[in-house]
C-alpha cells in the first residue's frame, strides 16, 4: 500500500535541479537563490546531487552548465525549473542528449508561466516554486529512458476522391514521382466542377480547364485511376496501410472498349440523371457521365439495363464494334498498399425542398444552383440556353435568392461560403444570355477572395438588381393584377423598410453545401471524426487544416467544410506536399508516450477495447488478452486509467510518475528525506 | 435569459431594453440573436398596415428606443401567425414578442390606437367574470363603440349569426370562477421583469 | 380504444355548434372517446397574452392542470393525451405546455398562482394535440376511408388548416410548416376532388375584424380569391375562427371590394360526417351564413378523380424532381 | 533460517476476525497432518490453549511461522500484532481482514460512537439498561479490563511489518495447502520463498482470467443488482449484463467462484498486483465503459450503484488510499 | 474552530497537455493574477485521470482537487475527455458517500484560449474551499495512532453515563 512513504533508502539517482532567473521574469517574483538552497539541502535525500540558479537556463551557457555537470558529477536525472514545457522541454532534453544523457531522463517545471507571472506575493510564490521543483524531483526519479518511435512511409499514397482537389492531390504526387491509386465512385472523375459551365471571378470555363487536368490525371504513369470504385476497409497505420477497394463491375471490357460511343446512342433505356445532369437532363442506361470522362469507357446501371431488368435487349452489346459489352463482368475487390491518405471526397448540394416555402419541387420554375449550373452548360440539357422548365421559354425576369439552407438554425447554421459568388456569376450569366431583369436576394454579400469584389462591381455595373432581404416565401397564388402566370418573390426589402412581391418567371435557388450523406460511414472507414455539422475535423483548423488527428490520414477540398475551387485546388496542394515531406524523409519518428499491456497481468477483461478512438487495442482470442499497437496509439493515456488489473502502462506518464510528482508537490517526500 | 449584461453605469438605461423585452416575455426569446434579415417583415400577412415591419421594430428594441417602439402598432396589426416565427433563421420568438410589447404598451399607456387594447380588454374582462368568451357580447359592446357607422352593415350578419344561434346571449359562467379569480389575482403580482 | 381528454373551446358552445354537432356524430362512427376535461375555462385566446403574460398562462394553466388531474383520476385508460379541436386553443395549451418547460421561471410562476386554488401542472405530464392529428395519425386515414358510404365525388374542395395549428408545431406533429397535407389526405379519403391550395396555411384575419376591419378582409380577400382561382366549391377548414372570418364576413369582405365570391366555408367534421351518411341537419348545416347545399348538390355529379390534387404545372420539357400525386399519399 | 534439531514452530492467531480463516486452514484436510509433522505448533488459540505469557515467555523470532488473520480493531489486537511480529521469523498477514480490512473495515465508514449505537442500543443486542463496555469496571474481584476500542479498523501493514500477504475471505484451502508446502520445501532447502513483502497464495492477474464466461467489447446502458434482473445470460459477462461484477480489477487464486456460480464477484481477494487503490480501479474501469456521453443519462445510468462506498471498498476500505469516512474524525 | 483567514488551501489541479495547460501557459503570458494555492500537473490527456490520483492527493494532504481538460467535441483524442467526465461523476459520488464536499473536487472545461476563463474557476474554487475549511484527509485518513483510539473510545464510553 503506498499510503506508506516511499524507500527511505538512500536513491541511486544522481538529480540535478537548475532553478532559471529568466532574468527578473521569474526572479523577479521568486526567490530563486532560496529555491535552490532549499532543494539543495532538503531534497538531498531525495537523490538532488546539484543544485544551482542560473540567470538564463535556455542560453548556451545555461545549457552548457547541464551537460558539464552530467559529465563531471555523473548526473543521471535532470529537472530544470524554468518556463512552460511546449518552450523549452526539447531545448533542455536535445542538451542532456549532447551530455550523453537520454533524453528523457530530463524534467522541465514550470515556475514562469505557472508561478512568477501569475503570482504577486514573492514570499507564497517562492514556497509554490518549491513544491514545483519537489514535484519535478519526484517525478523524474521515476523517468526512464526512451528512444522515439521511428516508423518505415510505404511510398504509395491513396487518394479518395476525383473532384479537383483530388485530381490536383493526386498529380502533385504523381508528378514528384510518387505512386497514386485515385479512387472515384461515379464512372469518370471530375467532380462537381465538371457540371460548372464557368467558375467566378474570371469567368473561365469549367470544362477548358479542368478537363486537361482530368486526362493527364488519366494517362499518368503513377497514377492508378480506379473509378465505378469504392474503398470498403481500411487497415494497419501511418506508413503502412493496406486499403481494400470494390470496383464495381462496368460490363464493359475496357481493354476491348474505344469509347466510340455507339453503345450509349443505341441503348433504348433512356434515365434522369440525378447526378452529373443534376436530375436536369437524361442519360442512358449504358453511359459515360458526359463526353470528356475520364477513363472514356461507359458503364452499365445495372438498376435500370433492361436486359438485367427483364433479361431481353442486349441491344448495345449487339451493335458494339468491338464486342466490348460483358453482362457477366462481376464486381471485384483489389487489395492495396499505401503508406498515406487523402480524402477529398467533397460535398453534397443541400435539398431546397426541404424550405417549402421556396415551392422547389412543387413550382416548375423554381431552379437549384446545380440545375442552374446544367442550364447554363454549353453541354448541358439545353445546349446552354437559358429556359423555364417547359424547355423552350426565355425568362424575361429571374429572380437568384442566397442563403438556401444556408446561415439557418432550422437547416445549417454555417455559412456555405460560396453561394455569393456563384449567384453573382449566375447573374452575370442570365444578363449575358437573356439580357432579362435579374434580382439578387441576400443578407450579407461576402466577397472576400481576390477579384471577388470587383466581380461583385461588375455585377453591379450591369444592372442587376440587388435586394438586401431574405426571401420569405416564392409563391404563384396572384393576389394583386399582373401576378398571374409568375412566380412571385415575397420579400422585405430590408433597406427600404417595405415589404415588396415581386413577380419573376424563373427561381434559381443558391442552396448550400454540405457533408456527404455517408460522411458519417466514411469517418469511420478511415478513423477520422465529424464535426456536429457532419464535416470532417482537421488537426488544427489553422495552422494544420489538412492534417488529422490520424497520422498518415490527411484531408482536401470541402470534405471539411465549403470552400470555392482556388481553396480546393490549394489544399490538395497542400497534402500532397505533406504526403512527399514523410515520402521522402522515408519514416517519421513519432513521441514514444504510448500505452503499452502486460500480457502476464491482463485479465482479458476487454474494459480497454471500447476506449481506443484510433483502434490501437485489440484483442487476442487466442490467448484471452487484449494487446496495443504501439503506431496506432497516440499516447492519451486513456487506456491507462481504465485498466481494473492495473495491467497497462504508459510511458512518460507512468502511474509511479504522476503519483511520485503529487508526493512531491504536497511536500510529503520532505518528510520521508 | 437576457444577452450580455450592461453595466449599471451605462448613460441610457433604455439600451436595457432590449434585455427588459426578453425577460418579459415567455420562453427564451433569443431577441438579442436577430441578423436583420428580413425574414418576419416578408412573411408577415399584415406588414402593409405595420408602421414598422417587425425587423425594425427589432432594431428600435436594440437601439433602446423606447417610447417609438411601444407607440408602434406594429403588435396591435400581428395577427400571430406564425409564419415569421418557423421561418426566422435565428429562431426567434417573434410573436410571443410581438405580445411582450403589446403588455408593455398597455402598461405604459403608449399605444395610440385603443381598438385593439380595449378589446382584449373587453375580451379579458369577460374571461376574468364569467371563465369563458362569448363573441355576442363582445361584438356588440365593441363595435357599438368602435364602429357605429359600421354597425348596419354588420347587422345581417350579427342577425345571421344570432338566428342560427350561433352567439350565446348569456355567457356560461365556470363553477370554479372563484378559484380562477384567486389564481388570476395571484399570477398579477407574479409578472416577470428583467 | 384509448380515451382521450377533449378540450372544447368557448367557440364551440356558440358561433362554432356546427362543429361540435359534427364532431359528435363523427366521433361517434370512429368510436373515438373524448372526455371533456370538466369545469375547464377559456384559453384566452390571442387576447390575454397581450395584456399580462403570467395571468395568461395561469389562465391556460389551470386548464393543463385540471385536465392533467382527471387523467390521474381515470388512471389505466392511459389517456394522458388532451386534445382540443379549436386552433387557437390547442397552440394556447401546446404553447403553455411547452414554455413552462422551456423557461423554468414561468413555469415556476404559474404554479405559484395556480397553487393559490390548490391546483398546479408539472410540464409534460400531458400530450397536446390537434383533433386531426388524432384522427389522421390515431384513427388513421384506412379507418376514415372504410366508413366512407356516400364518397364526395365531384365535389372541389380547398383544404384551409389557417396558421395556428402547424405553427409553430412545438412537439414536430406535422408533415410541414407550410404545405401540411393531412387535411388533404383526410379529404381524398372521403373521395373529394381536393384542390393544391397554396394558401392552406395562410392566416384568416383572426381578432382583426374588431380591430382593423380593413386588415381583416384584405386577409379574408386573398384567401376567397385562392379558393375561387383554383376553383373550389367549398372551403373545408379545422378551426372555429376561420370559419368565423371566412363564413360571416364574406359578406362585408365582397361590399369592401365590391368582390362577389359566394364561397360556402365548412368544417372538417361536417363533410366527413356527410361522407360517412349522416343527416346533414345533425351535422349542423344551415348555420352557416354562406350556404353551403348548392356545393353540395355537385356530389356525385362527376366520376371520382383519381390522383386528387392536380399537378401543378404539367410535366414537359426538362424533368421535374416534383413531388408526384402517388408519394402524397403515404 | 536455521532449522536446529528440534522441529520449527508454527503459530496462528485471530483478531479482528470471523473465524473463517481458521476453518479454511482446517479444510484442508489431511494437510494439516503435514503442519503437525513438519512443525510443532506453539501457539493457535482455536486449536489448543495457550497463554499470551507463553508466547511472550518465548526468545525474539522464536516462531518460524505466524499466519495472523483478522484485522487491527482495538489494543489487544494491536499489542499482539506486535508481539507476534518479535517472536515470529515469517509474519503472514493471512485473508481479507489482516491484509486489507475485510468487512470489518466497512466499519470505517462510521465514527465509533455510531458502532457502538448499533452494537449496543439497536435490536441487535438484549439491553435494556443500556449499558455500554466499559475499559476498566472496578469489581469485588478487583478492576476488570477490556480492550480499547481504536477509532478505525487498520490493516496488520498498517501496525506492523509483515512477510507476505494471503488474500481472500477466506483463502482458498488449495491455496494454503500450496503456501504450507511451499514453506515446508523452503525449510527443507528445496524451495526459495519469494521476495519479502510479495503476495503469496493468488494469482498476478483478475478474476476475468479464470472466469469462463464470454467477454465482448463493453458498453454499458445501464446498472442492475443481479436480484434485479428477470433473465441473466449463464455465459455471458456478468458486467456486460450491467452488474456490476468486480471481477476485472480483483485478483485472481478463487478461480473464479462466483461468477461460475452465476453471481458477481464481490471482490475478497483484493486488488491485483501493483494497484494502489482498488476502488479508483473499479470506478475508473466501470465509469469507461459507460455508454453515454450526456451528463444527465451518466447520471440516470449511474443510479444505477446505489451504494458506491460500499460496491467498490467492500472489502478494501481500510487499506484503501482514503482508508476511512470523513465522519470518523 | 479552523481559522479560514489564515487556512490556506492545497489544491491538486490535473490539466491537458492540449488545451488546460496550455490555457494555464496563456493565463501566465497574460500576466493573469490568480492564488497560488493551485499546483498544477501537466497529463497527455483528461482521460489519463485516473482517480488513484485524485485519492492519492486527497489523502496526501491537499484540500481539493480541481481537473481539467477539453471542452467537449473537442478533444484533442477525440472522445476521451468524455471518460473523463464519466470517471468524475462517478467518483464524486463515492467521494460524497465518504463524506468529502462535493465542491472539493471540481471539474472544468478549459479551451488552449481560455486563460482568463481557467484564472477564474481556480480563483472561484480556491474562495469556496477556503470558506469550506482545510480537510486534513492526511492526518484523518492515515492509520490512526493510539491517542486516536484512546479519544474515540472515550466518546463511547461518555455516551454511556450521560
Amino acid at each position: 500500500m503506498t499510503t506508506q512513504p516511499q524507500d527511505r533508502s538512500q536513491p541511486e539517482e544522481k538529480i540535478g535541479v537548475y532553478v532559471c532567473h529568466c532574468g527578473s521574469n521569474i526572479a523577479g517574483t521568486v526567490d530563486v537563490a532560496e529555491v535552490r538552497e532549499w532543494a539543495g539541502q532538503r531534497l538531498a535525500g531525495r537523490g538532488v546531487a546539484v543544485a544551482r540558479d542560473y540567470k538564463f537556463m535556455c542560453s548556451s551557457l545555461g545549457q552548457e552548465l547541464i551537460e558539464k555537470d552530467i559529465k563531471e558529477q555523473g548526473l543521471n536525472r535532470v529537472v530544470v525549473a524554468a518556463c512552460s514545457p511546449h518552450l523549452h522541454e526539447g531545448t533542455f532534453r536535445t542538451a542532456c542528449g549532447r551530455a550523453g544523457l537520454n533524453p528523457y531522463l530530463c524534467e522541465l517545471v514550470s515556475i514562469r508561466e505557472q508561478v512568477s507571472w501569475v503570482h504577486t506575493d514573492k514570499h507564497a510564490a517562492t514556497d509554490k516554486a518549491k513544491a514545483v521543483v519537489s514535484g519535478g524531483v519526484e517525478r523524474v526519479r521515476h523517468h526512464e529512458p526512451l528512444e522515439p518511435l521511428r516508423v518505415a512511409i510505404h511510398p504509395a499514397t491513396l487518394v479518395v476522391g476525383g473532384g479537383i482537389a483530388g485530381i490536383q492531390a493526386a498529380l502533385e504526387l504523381a508528378d514528384a514521382g510518387k505512386k497514386v491509386y485515385l479512387v472515384e465512385r461515379e464512372p469518370s472523375i471530375g467532380g462537381h466542377m465538371a457540371q460548372f459551365d464557368k467558375t467566378f471571378p474570371t469567368l473561365d470555363c469549367a470544362a477548358c480547364i479542368l478537363t486537361p487536368r482530368m486526362v493527364s490525371a488519366g494517362n499518368h504513369p503513377n497514377i492508378t485511376l480506379l473509378t465505378w470504385s469504392e474503398v470498403t476497409e481500411v487497415h494497419g497505420y501511418v506508413g503502412n496501410f493496406t486499403v481494400k477497394i470494390k470496383q464495381r463491375a462496368r460490363h464493359v471490357k475496357t481493354e476491348l472498349c474505344t469509347g466510340c460511343g455507339i453503345c450509349q446512342e443505341k441503348c433504348p433505356k433512356k434515365v434522369i440523371d440525378d447526378v452529373y445532369e443534376a436530375g436536369l437532363g437524361y442519360r442512358k442506361a449504358v453511359y459515360t457521365p458526359f463526353p470528356q470522362a475520364v477513363p472514356k469507357y461507359p458503364v452499365i446501371d445495372v438498376a435500370n439495363c433492361t436486359y438485367f431488368r427483364k433479361g431481353t435487349c442486349r441491344a448495345c452489346e449487339k451493335l458494339c464494334p468491338t464486342g466490348a459489352i460483358d453482362f457477366t463482368q462481376k464486381d471485384e475487390e483489389l487489395t492495396v498498399e499505401v503508406g498515406n491518405i487523402i480524402l477529398a471526397t467533397g460535398y453534397d448540394l443541400f435539398d431546397p425542398q426541404r424550405v417549402t416555402q421556396y415551392g422547389y419541387g412543387r413550382l416548375a420554375n423554381v431552379f437549384t444552383s446545380l440545375e442552374f449550373e446544367r442550364l447554363t452548360n454549353a453541354a448541358g440539357p439545353t445546349n446552354g440556353a437559358i429556359v423555364l422548365r417547359d424547355g423552350k421559354t426565355v425568362p424575361k425576369s429571374v429572380g437568384i435568392l442566397h442563403c438556401v439552407g444556408s446561415r439557418d438554425r432550422n437547416f445549417n447554421n454555417y455559412c456555405s461560403a460560396i453561394c455569393c459568388m456563384q449567384s453573382l456569376k449566375f447573374a452575370h450569366l442570365v444578363k449575358e444570355r437573356t439580357g432579362a431583369t435579374v434580382y439578387n436576394f441576400y443578407i450579407d454579400i461576402r466577397t472576400t477572395a481576390k477579384a471577388y469584389d470587383e466581380f461583385y462591381q461588375r455585377v453591379l455595373e450591369e444592372g442587376t438588381l440587388f435586394v438586401r432581404g431574405r426571401v420569405a416565401e416564392v409563391t404563384d397564388a396572384a393576389r394583386l393584377p399582373g401576378e398571374e402566370g409568375k412566380l412571385i418573390i415575397q420579400v422585405e426589402d430590408t433597406l427600404a423598410g417595405k415589404q415588396r412581391r415581386i413577380p419573376v418567371d424563373m427561381v434559381v435557388l443558391s442552396a448550400g453545401l454540405q457533408p456527404r450523406a455517408d460522411a458519417k460511414a466514411t469517418a469511420q472507414v478511415f478513423g477520422l471524426s465529424c464535426s456536429a455539422d457532419g464535416w470532417f475535423i482537421e488537426k488544427h483548423p489553422k495552422l494544420d487544416p489538412v492534417a488529422t488527428m490520424t497520422e498518415g490520414v490527411f484531408i482536401a477540398g470541402c470534405v471539411s467544410g465549403p470552400k470555392d475551387i482556388p481553396a480546393s485546388v490549394a489544399q490538395g496542394s497542400a497534402a500532397a506536399a505533406r504526403v512527399l515531406a514523410t515520402i521522402d524523409r522515408g519514416e517519421i519518428t513519432l513521441e514514444p508516450v504510448r500505452a503499452s499491456i502486460d500480457a502476464r497481468q491482463c485479465s482479458g477483461c476487454r474494459i480497454c477495447n471500447t476506449l481506443c478512438p484510433f483502434g490501437a487495442i485489440r484483442f487476442l482470442e487466442a490467448d484471452r488478452v487484449s494487446e496495443v499497437n504501439p503506431a496506432l496509439c497516440q499516447g492519451c493515456g486513456t487506456c491507462v486509467a481504465a485498466c481494473p488489473a492495473g495491467a497497462i502502462s504508459g510511458t512518460g506518464f507512468s502511474n509511479d510518475q504522476i503519483l511520485s510528482q503529487i508526493e512531491g508537490l504536497l511536500m510529503l517526500n520532505v518528510a520521508y528525506a | 435569459m437576457t444577452a450580455t449584461d450592461v453595466s449599471p453605469a451605462e448613460p441610457n438605461h433604455n439600451l436595457r431594453f432590449l434585455e427588459e423585452v426578453s425577460a418579459a416575455t415567455a420562453g427564451v426569446s433569443r431577441l438579442e440573436m436577430c441578423i436583420q434579415c428580413g425574414t418576419c417583415g416578408g412573411s408577415c400577412p399584415s406588414a402593409d398596415d405595420m408602421d414598422h415591419t417587425p425587423r425594425m421594430l427589432f432594431a428600435m428594441i436594440r437601439a433602446g428606443m423606447r417610447d417609438e417602439a411601444l407607440r408602434s402598432n406594429t403588435p396591435w396589426i400581428c395577427v400571430s401567425c406564425y409564419h415569421c416565427v418557423v421561418r426566422c433563421p435565428q429562431d426567434v420568438h417573434i410573436a410571443d414578442v410581438m405580445y411582450t410589447l403589446k403588455s408593455m404598451a398597455v402598461r405604459a399607456k403608449l399605444y395610440r390606437d385603443a381598438k385593439a387594447p380595449e378589446f382584449s380588454q373587453t375580451f379579458v374582462d369577460a374571461i376574468e367574470n364569467y371563465g369563458r368568451s362569448f363573441e355576442f357580447g363582445l361584438a356588440t359592446r365593441h363595435y357599438l363603440r368602435h364602429f357605429p357607422l359600421r354597425l348596419p352593415g354588420m347587422a345581417p350578419m350579427g342577425l345571421g349569426l344570432l338566428t342560427k344561434q350561433r352567439m350565446s346571449i348569456t355567457p356560461h359562467r365556470i363553477d370554479g370562477i372563484d378559484q380562477l379569480k384567486a389564481i388570476l389575482a395571484r399570477a398579477k403580482e407574479l409578472e416577470l421583469t428583467s | 380504444m384509448t380515451q382521450y381528454l377533449f378540450y372544447p373551446g368557448c367557440a364551440m358552445e356558440s358561433s362554432a355548434r356546427a362543429y361540435a354537432a359534427s364532431l359528435e356524430s363523427v366521433a361517434r362512427t370512429l368510436d373515438l372517446d373524448l372526455a371533456e376535461v370538466k369545469d375547464w375555462n377559456c384559453c384566452g385566446a390571442t387576447e390575454y397574452l397581450g395584456i399580462n403574460l403570467i395571468p395568461a398562462y395561469a389562465l391556460i394553466g389551470r386548464n393543463l392542470a385540471l385536465a392533467a388531474q382527471q387523467a390521474k383520476q381515470q388512471n389505466g385508460s392511459g389517456a394522458h393525451t388532451l386534445v382540443a379541436s379549436c386552433s387557437a386553443c390547442y397552440l394556447n395549451l401546446a404553447k403553455a405546455d411547452h414554455y413552462m418547460a422551456e423557461r423554468p421561471v414561468l413555469g415556476d410562476r404559474v404554479n405559484e398562482a395556480l397553487a393559490v386554488g390548490g391546483l398546479g401542472y408539472k410540464p409534460g405530464t400531458l400530450q397536446i394535440r390537434h383533433l386531426l392529428d388524432v384522427l389522421i395519425n390515431d384513427i388513421g386515414i384506412n379507418r376514415i376511408r372504410e366508413k366512407v358510404t356516400r364518397p364526395l365525388h365531384g365535389l372541389r374542395v380547398a383544404p384551409y388548416l389557417g396558421c395556428m395549428v402547424p405553427r409553430p408545431d412545438y412537439d414536430h406533429r406535422w408533415s410541414d410548416h407550410e404545405q401540411p397535407d393531412e387535411l388533404d389526405r383526410v379529404l381524398r379519403a372521403l373521395g373529394a376532388e381536393v384542390i393544391d391550395f397554396p394558401l392552406k396555411s395562410e392566416c384568416c384575419g383572426g381578432h382583426m375584424p374588431q380591430i382593423s376591419p380593413n386588415t381583416a378582409f384584405e386577409l379574408i380577400r386573398r384567401l376567397l380569391q385562392g379558393a375561387d382561382q383554383y376553383k373550389a366549391d367549398l372551403i373545408v377548414t379545422v378551426c372555429p375562427m376561420c370559419q368565423m372570418n371566412l363564413d360571416a364576413y364574406q359578406d362585408e369582405t365582397n361590399r369592401h371590394f365590391h368582390t362577389r365570391y359566394r364561397l360556402p366555408t365548412v368544417f372538417f367534421t361536417q363533410v366527413m360526417g356527410l361522407a360517412f351518411g349522416d343527416d346533414p341537419a345533425a351535422l349542423g348545416f344551415g348555420s352557416e351564413i354562406v350556404d353551403a347545399r348548392p356545393a353540395l348538390a355537385r356530389i356525385g355529379t362527376a366520376p371520382a378523380s383519381p390522383g386528387g390534387a392536380q399537378p401543378r404545372a404539367k410535366i414537359e420539357g426538362l424533368p421535374f424532381p416534383g413531388r408526384r400525386p402517388e408519394e402524397r399519399e403515404r | 533460517m536455521s532449522v536446529n534439531g528440534s522441529k520449527p514452530k508454527f503459530a496462528m492467531y485471530w483478531a479482528s476476525s470471523c473465524g473463517g480463516c481458521e476453518i479454511a486452514v482446517l479444510n484442508t484436510g489431511l494437510k494439516i497432518l503435514d503442519v503437525d509433522a513438519a512443525f510443532d505448533v506453539v501457539f493457535w488459540p482455536v486449536a489448543m490453549d495457550a497463554k499470551y505469557k507463553d508466547v511472550e515467555a518465548l526468545p525474539d523470532g522464536a516462531i518460524t511461522l505466524t499466519l495472523f488473520n483478522g484485522g487491527i480493531r482495538n489494543d489487544e489486537n494491536a499489542a499482539m500484532a506486535k508481539l507476534l511480529r518479535r517472536k515470529s521469523q515469517i509474519l503472514v498477514a493471512f485473508g481479507s481482514c489482516a491484509t486489507e480490512g475485510c468487512i470489518p473495515g466497512l466499519a470505517n465508514l462510521s465514527p465509533a460512537r455510531e458502532v457502538f449505537d448499533t452494537a449496543y442500543g439497536t435490536a441487535s443486542t438484549e439491553n435494556p439498561r443500556g449499558v455500554r463496555p466499559q475499559p476498566e469496571t472496578q469489581m469485588p474481584e478487583g478492576v476488570l479490563h477490556i480492550p480499547v476500542f481504536a477509532s478505525t479498523v487498520r490493516t496488520l501493514e498498517q501496525v506492523v511489518d509483515v512477510d507476505y500477504a494471503m488474500p481472500g475471505c477466506p483463502p482458498e484451502s488449495h491455496q494454503i495447502a500450496l503456501v504450507i508446502d511451499l514453506v515446508i520445501q523452503a525449510l527443507n532447502g528445496k524451495a526459495q520463498l519469494p521476495p519479502k513483502g510479495a503476495t503469496i497464495g493468488a494469482g498476478a492477474s483478475t478474476v476475468c482470467d479464470e472466469c469462463p464466461r464470454q467477454r465482448n467489447v463493453k458498453k454499458i446502458k445501464a446498472f442492475a443488482r443481479i436480484q434485479e434482473l428477470e433473465h441473466v445470460d449463464p455465459d455471458l459477462c456478468l458486467l456486460e449484463q450491467g452488474i456490476p461484477c468486480n471481477g476485472p480489477a480483483i485478483r485472481n487464486g478463487c478461480g473464479a467462484l462466483c461468477p461460475r456460480a452465476g453471481a458477481q464477484c464481490i471482490g475478497c481477494y483484493g486488488p491485483a498486483e501493483g494497484v494502489v487503490d482498488n476502488g479508483a480501479r473499479l470506478i475508473s474501469a466501470f465509469a469507461s465503459v459507460i455508454d453515454s456521453n450526456d451528463p444527465v443519462e451518466i447520471e440516470r445510468i449511474l443510479d444505477g450503484i446505489p451504494d458506491p462506498a460500499g460496491q467498490f471498498y467492500r472489502f478494501n476500505l481500510a487499506g484503501s488510499l482514503l482508508h476511512a469516512s470523513r465522519a470518523v474524525r | 474552530m479552523v481559522d479560514h483567514e489564515h487556512f490556506e488551501p492545497v489544491i491538486i489541479g490535473f490539466t491537458c497537455n492540449w488545451c488546460s495547460y496550455r490555457a494555464a501557459d496563456l493565463a501566465g503570458t497574460a500576466r493573469v493574477k490568480y492564488p497560488p494555492n493551485v499546483r498544477l500537473i501537466r497529463l497527455m490527456c483528461s482521460g489519463r485521470l485516473d482517480p488513484t490520483f485524485v485519492l492519492k492527493a486527497l489523502a496526501g494532504g491537499a484540500d481539493g482537487v480541481l481537473i481539467t481538460g477539453c471542452h467537449p467535441g473537442e478533444c484533442h483524442y477525440l472522445e476521451q475527455n468524455y471518460k473523463a467526465l464519466r470517471r468524475f461523476l462517478l467518483l464524486r459520488r463515492t467521494l460524497v458517500a465518504m463524506g468529502l464536499e462535493p465542491a472539493r473536487v471540481r471539474l472544468v472545461w478549459a479551451s488552449a484560449a481560455e486563460g482568463v476563463k481557467l484564472a477564474h474557476e481556480i480563483e472561484a474554487m480556491v474562495a469556496e474551499i477556503r470558506a469550506l475549511g482545510p480537510l486534513r484527509w492526511g492526518q484523518n485518513g492515515s492509520p490512526p495512532d493510539n491517542a486516536h483510539d484512546a479519544h474515540a473510545y472515550a466518546v463511547a464510553a461518555e455516551e454511556v453515563s450521560a
